[in-house]
């Protein structure tokens, strides 16, 4: 099945990744892992990274589900 | 309870008072205000810093201070929270981020208003992007914890 | 440094901004600002309280929170310190005290001004006593600690 | 040797013993127990009664001197 999913990405690694959104239509996507990997097939993920689902946070090998907003993002700084 | 991203300039005396006043039915009721309030410093890392930049995730990051506050309502029992933070662009000496916990006891508000910084401060998506007097910009890598200070 | 014994209404709000205009030096400097105001409550024990008379020992009040204030500038490094204390005749949801205390982290801010609160509470010459609504009067007999409330 | 010594009350011990104050002069006065007992010879020091000396808390064994100011008071209620 494919599924869309909608690829967020904040501060340092926005500026690495060159983009600050992907809107994926792809199937086989199974964790947040793969969609890091589908959406940045020559770029490995870098360590320390953060990522959330629908704005929550969540493990690498957390399942996506089609409509999910998955987003990566370096450790927090606010405060 | 009150959380706001501010994008514009923030008066914490201007913002306590107004939300006090605003949320009559506390008062007579709490015995204890316990704040704190985080300022630009023109200083980081042995650096003078002349700016700084602040990101943030939009929707998260008010789902996240909202969670955070709820669990410092499971762990004490607070009568009113106030918590606002900058985003934008930000001048050394301006307020970052105030942190306001109502309740009867002191020993509550210490303990809820610092749970509330240090879970911002590790789970809320914001991010410091600072301008040196050098002109060089760069990312806040890591914030520091707030229990144990060098 | 600021103590002040005040004898008429204490806006905590404006003492504060007052306060950190007037200490120049500390602009960009401090990173962290944490405050505790102790409010008036409209009961205690169970009763219901209209009002309260602080009685002080004039000149011993001022002596020993200059020593705990000199102590929490020996136990952590800070920039600057404000407290004031309301006397007299106080009504409930009035402010009663106020700590703030300056540093360039905030670790050092929350553990200084509860010290110094804690320190406050069992040491300077204050006592309350309540005018309840029955009309009896009550001198209040001891002070919680802070750091273990019920 | 004759002292001279201010004795001052507070809140509810200045309302048992009736007075805010006592201006003491008198000879062999060594400890602070020594000015409540001559200030106050019918009462006894009530417990959980603090004494200063100059405004400095002390023990009741603590030695006075000529000029001193003595205060004793209940435990201490604000902030």
């Amino acid at each position: 099945m494919t599924m869309s999913i909608k690829v967020r990405y904040f501060a340092s690694l926005k500026e690495s990744v060159g983009r600050s959104e992907d809107d994926l239509e792809f199937a086989g996507l199974s964790t947040v892992s793969d969609v890091w990997h589908c959406a940045n097939p020559k770029q490995a993920l870098p360590d320390n990274v953060l990522a959330a689902v629908n704005m929550d946070y969540v493990e690498l090998s957390h399942k996506v589900n089609d409509g999910d907003e998955v987003a990566f993002f370096p450790p927090v700084t606010g405060g | 309870m009150a959380i706001k991203v501010c994008p514009a300039a923030l008066d914490p005396w201007h913002e306590l008072q107004a939300y006090q006043n605003s949320a009559k039915d506390m008062a007579g009721k709490f015995g204890a205000t316990s704040i704190f309030i985080g300022t630009m410093r023109d200083f980081n890392e042995g650096d003078d810093v002349k700016g700084m930049t602040l990101e943030h995730y939009p929707g998260m990051t008010e789902k996240q201070l909202e969670k955070i506050v709820a669990e410092a309502q499971q762990l004490w029992p607070v009568l009113d929270v106030l918590v606002v933070h900058r985003v934008g662009n930000i001048l050394p000496n301006e307020p970052i981020v105030l942190v306001a916990v109502w309740t009867s006891h002191r020993g509550d508000a210490f303990d809820a208003s610092r749970y509330i910084m240090e879970a911002l401060k590790s789970k809320a998506p914001f991010w410091k992007k600072e301008l040196l007097k050098s002109q060089d910009e760069r990312w806040v890598v890591k914030n520091t914890d707030g229990y144990k200070q060098l």
